[in-house]
């Protein structure tokens, strides 16, 4: 979780960081500590919410008497594969995450750094952001139609190829505008040095873009995390994704709102762990990659 | 000898090629087909009948239903609202939260794990809950109202107000996006710059206009391109906070687009819809990249 | 002998799955015969448990399998639509809101139920809920009147008036017969904001829709003149119908809390259940919350009756029914298995099971069975008294698009963006408009006053 | 160590012909110094030989060996880059050793190489630092240990020094000569500055749009360049050049100058009513009060050990080279001359060489 782990920074006393040069002060830290107020009231409100009984939360009461049955319904109730549904997100998102970004990344590199014809580059940069613009239930049927085809439906190959699909704009997009910004004199020195292009972009290119990779990473997989309606759509119960489960909650006449609470709760952790361990590995790989 | 280098030179080739070649394989598998149904649909009238569909060739008709649709203005004029509105919060807000947290000496890695907790949740628990935040009689913000004297607000049930709620909604749904963004951004930024440019006497405001927003900048168009794209495509918050009412007050063009496409079953035009929702999200980026132009002396 | 074995084997199983000690006892419901597994389509709601356990009890009974795909609500047509639409469908069982049904009936996704049985017959005693199962596919209507029986009720859901019993008594007042005893009663009752006198749904879209056209029936107004007999002159802005457009922004703006524009299912519920109103209209199928301490706090005190009279002297309900149905391109014996399921399910003891577990049966003789005495079954008089006179509304291949008309202008009259004349003139106009675009015989009546 | 050999080598972007029929040998051990202009196509024919560029037509041999179609890190070069290039995320010995562990070289071998560079370059103190926490002066030297620390057959510098202040840069200057004197290392030198060009080259080679106007010694270049530009871009002050048409007379062929001024030229085989274009640099511009120039002092710039004066010459600036016992205010008049045995005569068209004396 902690990037300062990543090799880019620097003992805090040998040099500015980018930030004490410009934030810092009171205004800064009286911003902050509001900011952290602002998100996690509502989370509170959620967390409070996971030990309440639905009329606790209907009436708004306070105190109250908290409750674990919301979580036991979660989790061990007769009717609830919450479990089965987080251990579904948690290969999903993260086979996706992991794809998308050895996808993305790649043909980022590739389009900042060789030579395309206009037509290619602008051609696949253009489409991928016209794609990103579609509203995903109008691709769904098509989805629905061409897995089932290949027997792919209520897989979770589908679910991960079309995930991969659509992070791929954004991971593309992000990881563009960092590749951008580094020099391409360092690469050339490590072709120089004895590097193969693909050792190059591997030992040198990617640890520099680290902080980028991070950010790619944790939103590809927090949207793959909480894509809906095509997990929906091409799955069934057995491989329904965390956000297929957290909308049961919400019923015709009712929504439960304690179980929501406690569901989104339990989700949360899992998802926050494994992105941790995902930045970890990301970190340690490169940065080792490119030391040994 | 000679051998041996051309088949690195080879290799060196289709690196170029093979970098970008999965990329490209992956959209023409799963993106050309659907695309393409969609813009066949657009001009098209589908009806089901015998187990089957029907398709006609009527891009006429769905012109003529697009133009006659009464909802569409003041859905667009609603999207532009919210568009322009929460995206230009998120942005300041994501961006002042990244330095600072950048600049925090100790527990970035904290701060940004608590940071991003919003975009974790999934949508449809947070439509659900930020509507009993709103609640009228019993919701958070109603109470403290109460507890300090004050008058209750209609959050989500005045035609004057509804569409603000669901922004503050959407800003703080979406402002760790945002922030997660230029985090990384900030922090990828070459320090050896901004020292030297402390150096020359900078000060903290001309450093962030002059020296950081300009390395930024970049970061800062994708985070904005891929906020406004989303933003346009909002749907599952404001179909669960308010479904659009009351009246048309939060009528979004895809809360439209879901009731044309989904609830009536109309994919003809609802596809024509659709399409003329990504051409008015072009057209709005290329506007506001031409406005930024314009303004930048 | 063998039959002795069963039943013994199957009550170890049944008390060993902690099932309530009444099934242990009983015999099976019907002899549907060996049958292979299903899968059953069905959406998240309250009345699931209800139905899942009756599913187990036919599991434990038969020894057929069937796989429950529970999806959330909002999740239900679109797996239904996709899998009718290609290839051979996953489900062999749907159950759709009757609203969806048309699509499916319409669109030809549905074997019929004798195509697949010429032998099967639905029990007399199963009610009929304004023949929403059937499809007249030259009328493009539902009705039993030269339909086909495409689908039947799973789950019967009308609109109830809610009552604080406790409350209406403590004020001397009679539970209400007509609208204007509700009016009379929110007037004394009403104390915002501890205690709001009346409670509907007035959120833009199916909300306002549903609620309103109980209202709209009571005063004797329709969308279209009869469309049994193919008239869809569109009548929305008959004087009638501002009569009772009138009266529920009365009814909503005098009773109800100042978001009455945005109140949907949800929030009425959550104002009934505690204990902020004193009367509300709403679905039978939320009875049950209310009895459960950790959802309610004024357990036992809800009572319900048939909702009241408008001024034209008629009772009007909305029927907002679960129908099941079986996709056309399931494989044969599938489809013979579900039909062996949904045999099995009218039954009276399956029916009598499924309301015991907290469902709505859909059998006349279970509410005059012993349950209607239990005072957890205290809704069941109301219910029957509405089946009387309940209707389907929107029946037709267009409803979907109506509704969306209806939804939108009803709520901006609410609202006060439109006068109330206004609105139903504009709706009439836009039904109209559809009705004609897929060649009805339409028009309309002159506009009101504005 | 290497010899280079580059046989009539273009370079072509898309369609446009950025470089043509370049011909360079380079000895082995010797110190060739690439000048010129920006975007004269010296930095692209440096990546050219290291193979960052793809090459167009012609050949490139490093130590006798075609080179075209190998990838950078099969010709054995180093190369040190204008703005270092360091890997920031690896520290100053890791920087160092990089190419040695690509190369899978010994540990213990890796650790005596890096040791023994880091010594000769005074970078012992360093070698645990990130490069973003050395000045300017230090990453050049870790760049310059990264490219030494091989032992290459041929080391490439791109403007290494540009980017340091000043009297860095002669400091470094002196240093990159005196290690090239203890390594005799093929090397090849590009810059812009051509006081570097002068100062360090065994041979320069003075480019101008993707051509090599002239290649030789320092000295060789000064006195005798081959071309106008190479005359105006070499030697600081500037040369002074002056514009007209040949005049013949009786005491030799002169130069009448568009300003209307009379100069002698050199004996040569110039005919008369022909544009030149005759330049002389500052030391030989005689300042005696006898000359036939009238002219008067508008700039003096004292250097120390001699001084600058710039001149007012009929309305034409000139730059003289005068010593520092002379006293001399702006606005002395004062009389000059030109020895015409120093001055060069191009022709005014093409800028090409006529003189061929002096």
């Amino acid at each position: 979780m902690n990037t300062s782990a990543t090799a880019l920074s620097l003992p805090r006393s040998a040099t500015t960081t980018p930030a004490t040069a410009v934030g810092g002060g009171w205004i800064g830290t009286t911003l902050l500590a509001l900011a952290v107020a602002a998100v996690l009231g509502p989370f509170a409100w959620i967390l409070t919410a996971s030990f309440k009984y639905q009329i606790a939360i209907y009436s708004g009461e306070w105190p109250f008497t908290p409750t674990l049955s919301n979580y036991a319904e979660v989790l061990f109730g007769r009717r609830s594969d919450f479990v089965g549904n987080v251990v579904n997100s948690l290969i999903v998102a993260s086979a996706s995450t992991a794809l998308v970004l050895v996808v993305g990344t790649l043909a980022a590199y590739s389009l900042q750094r060789f030579r395309w014809p206009v037509w290619v580059s602008a051609g696949f940069l253009g489409w991928t952001l016209v794609f990103h613009m579609i509203p995903v239930m109008t691709l769904i049927g098509p989805w629905y139609v061409a897995f089932r085809e290949l027997g792919l439906y209520d897989t979770r190959i589908a679910l991960i190829l079309t995930h991969v699909t659509i992070n791929l704009p954004m991971t593309v997009w992000l990881m563009r505008a960092f590749f951008r910004e580094l020099p391409p004199e360092i690469e050339e020195a490590a072709l120089v040095d004895g590097c193969r292009p693909l050792e190059a972009f591997r030992r040198v290119t990617l640890p520099l873009v680290i902080p980028g990779l991070i950010a790619s990473g944790i939103l590809a997989f927090i949207f793959s995390w909480n894509e809906f309606p095509v997990a929906l759509s091409l799955t069934s119960r057995d491989l329904a994704t965390v956000p297929v489960a957290i909308a049961r909650f919400a019923q015709q006449y009712e929504i439960q709102h304690s179980q929501m609470a406690a569901a989104s709760i339990v989700s949360t952790i899992p998802a926050v762990i494994l992105m941790a361990l995902g930045q970890r590995f990301i970190v340690r790989g490169l940065t080792l990659g490119a030391v040994k | 000898m000679r051998e041996n280098s051309s088949l690195t030179l080879v290799l060196n080739r289709t690196f170029r090629h093979w970098s970008l070649l999965p990329a490209v394989a992956l959209f023409v598998a799963l993106t050309i087909y659907p695309v393409a149904n969609l813009f066949r649909m657009s001009v098209s009238t589908i009806e089901f009948a015998q187990a089957g569909e029907a398709w006609t060739f009527t891009p006429l008709r769905n012109l003529a239903l697009l133009r006659a649709d009464e909802v569409v203005p003041a859905a667009v004029r609603n999207t532009l609202i919210f568009v322009v509105a929460a995206v230009a919060i998120e942005m300041v807000l994501g961006l002042a939260l990244a330095i600072i947290v950048a600049g925090a000496a100790r527990g970035k890695g904290l701060i940004r794990t608590v940071m991003i907790l919003p975009i974790l949740v999934p949508p449809v628990a947070i439509g659900s809950i930020w509507k009993l935040l709103y609640n009228y009689d019993f919701g958070i913000f109603n109470q403290t109202l109460a507890a300090l004297h004050l008058p209750p607000v209609n959050w989500l049930g005045s035609t004057s107000l509804a569409l603000w709620s669901v922004v503050i909604v959407d800003v703080w749904h979406w402002v760790p996006f945002v922030f997660l963004i230029l985090f990384a951004a900030v922090e990828a930024l070459p320090v050896d710059v901004l020292e030297a440019a402390r150096v020359d006497g900078a000060t903290r405001w001309q450093l962030l206009r002059r020296v950081m927003l300009p390395l930024l900048r970049p970061a800062i168009v994708v985070a904005l391109l891929f906020r406004t794209i989303l933003a346009f495509k909002v749907f599952d918050e404001v179909f669960l906070l308010t479904s659009g009412g009351p009246g048309t007050s939060t009528e979004l063009v895809t809360l439209h687009l879901y009731k044309v496409f989904f609830d009536q079953n109309q994919l003809g035009y609802g596809s024509l819809l659709s399409l003329a929702l990504i051409a008015a999200i072009v057209a709005f980026l290329l506007v506001g990249r031409q406005a930024v132009r314009l303004a930048r002396p | 002998m063998i039959q002795h074995a069963r039943v013994i084997c199957t009550s170890f199983l049944v008390a060993a799955l902690g099932l309530s000690a009444a099934a242990i006892a009983q015999k099976p419901f019907a002899d549907v015969g060996k049958q292979p597994p299903i899968t059953i389509l069905i959406g998240s709601t309250p009345w699931y448990p209800a139905f899942e356990k009756v599913v187990g009890i036919y599991e434990q009974q038969t020894g057929n399998k069937i796989k429950l795909d529970v999806v959330p609500f909002g999740g239900i047509l679109e797996k239904a639509r996709n899998a009718v639409r290609s290839g051979q469908s996953p489900y062999d069982l749907m159950t759709l809101d009757t609203q969806w049904t048309i699509e499916f009936y319409d669109g030809g996704f549905l074997s019929p139920l004798k195509e697949i049985d010429a032998a099967f017959e639905l029990p007399k005693e199963v009610l009929s809920y304004g023949d929403s199962g059937y499809w007249n596919a030259q009328k493009r209507w539902r009705t039993a009147d030269g339909g086909k029986l495409m689908a039947y009720t799973v789950l019967g859901n009308v609109q109830l008036l809610y009552y604080r019993g406790d409350v209406l008594k403590q004020a001397g007042i009679a539970p209400p017969k007509t609208w204007d005893d509700v009016l009379a009663a929110c007037a004394k009752l009403n104390e915002p904001p501890k205690m709001y006198g009346f409670v509907a749904r007035g959120e833009k879209g199916n909300g306002i829709r549903y609620d309103w056209q109980s209202v709209m029936l009571a005063e004797r107004a329709s969308v279209a003149k009869d469309p049994a007999a193919g008239d869809y002159t569109v009548t929305i802005n008959s004087p009638q119908a501002k009569a009772a457009l009138d009266l529920y922004i009365d009814l909503l703006k005098r009773c109800g809390p100042p978001n009455y524009g945005s109140l949907g299912q949800g929030d009425v519920i959550q104002l009934l259940a505690t204990g902020k109103a004193a009367m509300g209209d709403v679905v039978t199928a939320a009875f049950a919350s209310f009895e459960d301490p950790n959802k309610s706090a004024v357990v036992g005190k809800l009572d319900t009756v048939a909702l009241p009279r408008g001024r034209s002297g008629a009772n009007g309900a909305v029927i907002g029914n679960w129908n099941a149905g079986i996709p056309k391109n399931a494989s044969d014996p599938q489809k013979k298995a579900a039909l062996s399921f949904l045999r099995w399910f009218v039954t009276y003891d399956a029916q009598h099971a499924f309301a015991e577990n907290g469902g709505i049966p859909n059998r006349s003789d279970v509410f005059t069975s012993d349950l209607a005495k239990q005072p957890r079954f205290r809704w069941m008089p109301a219910y029957l008294e509405t089946q009387k006179f309940a209707q389907q509304e929107l029946g037709y291949a267009e409803g979907a698009q109506v509704e969306q008309v209806l939804g939108l202008r009803l709520n901006q009259a609410l609202i006060g963006e439109m006068s109330s004349a206004k609105a139903l003139n504009t709706a009439a106009r836009e039904i109209e408009d559809i009705f004609r675009k897929s060649g009805r015989k339409t028009g309309t009546l002159p506009p009101l006053p504005e | 160590m290497a010899a280079v050999n580059i046989r009539n080598v273009g370079k072509q972007f898309d369609s446009v012909v950025v470089m043509r029929n370049i011909d360079l040998d380079v000895a082995d051990g010797e110190f060739i110094v690439l000048v010129g202009a920006s975007g004269c196509g010296k930095s692209t024919l440096l990546r050219m030989i290291a193979g960052l560029e793809p090459i167009t037509s012609g050949e490139i041999a490093i130590g006798g060996r075609r080179v075209n179609e190998l990838e950078p890190r099969e010709r054995d070069v180093a190369m040190v880059f204008q703005t270092y290039a360091l890997y920031p995320h690896l520290d100053v010995r890791e920087n160092m050793s990089f190419s040695l562990r690509l190369r899978k070289r010994a540990p213990a071998e890796i650790d005596r190489l890096v040791e023994a560079t880091a010594t000769t370059l005074d970078l012992q103190p360093l070698l645990a630092r990130l490069p973003r926490a050395l000045s300017g002066g230090q990453r050049q030297r870790v760049a310059m240990g990264r490219a030494i620390v091989r032992h290459p057959q041929l080391f490439l510098f791109d403007e290494p020094l540009s980017n340091l202040d000043a009297k860095l840069r002669v400091a470094m200057r002196t240093e990159i000569r005196a290690l090239h004197q203890r390594l005799h290392a093929t090397s090849i030198y590009v810059t812009h500055d051509q006081v570097e060009a002068m100062t360090m080259a065994d041979r320069m080679v003075v480019m101008n749009a993707g051509r090599i106007e002239q290649i030789g010694r320092p000295l060789d270049v000064y006195d005798h360049p081959a071309t106008l530009y190479v005359a105006q871009f070499i030697g600081s002050p500037a040369i002074n050049v002056w514009t007209g048409v040949v005049e013949a007379s009786s005491e030799g062929a002169s130069l009448r100058t568009d300003h209307g001024l009379r100069l002698a030229l050199p004996a040569s085989d110039v005919t008369a009513g022909t544009r030149l274009a005759a330049a002389f640099r500052p030391e030989h511009v005689v300042l005696d009060g006898v000359g036939p120039l009238e002219a008067r002092v508008s700039v003096v710039e004292p250097l120390g050990p001699e001084t600058y004066v710039y001149l007012d010459v009929g309305g034409t600036r000139v730059c003289a080279r005068v010593d520092r016992t002379q006293t001399l205010a702006p606005g002395d008049p004062v009389r000059c001359d030109v020895a015409a045995s120093a001055i060069h005569v191009f022709d005014a068209s093409n800028g090409a060489r006529l003189s061929t004396t002096s």
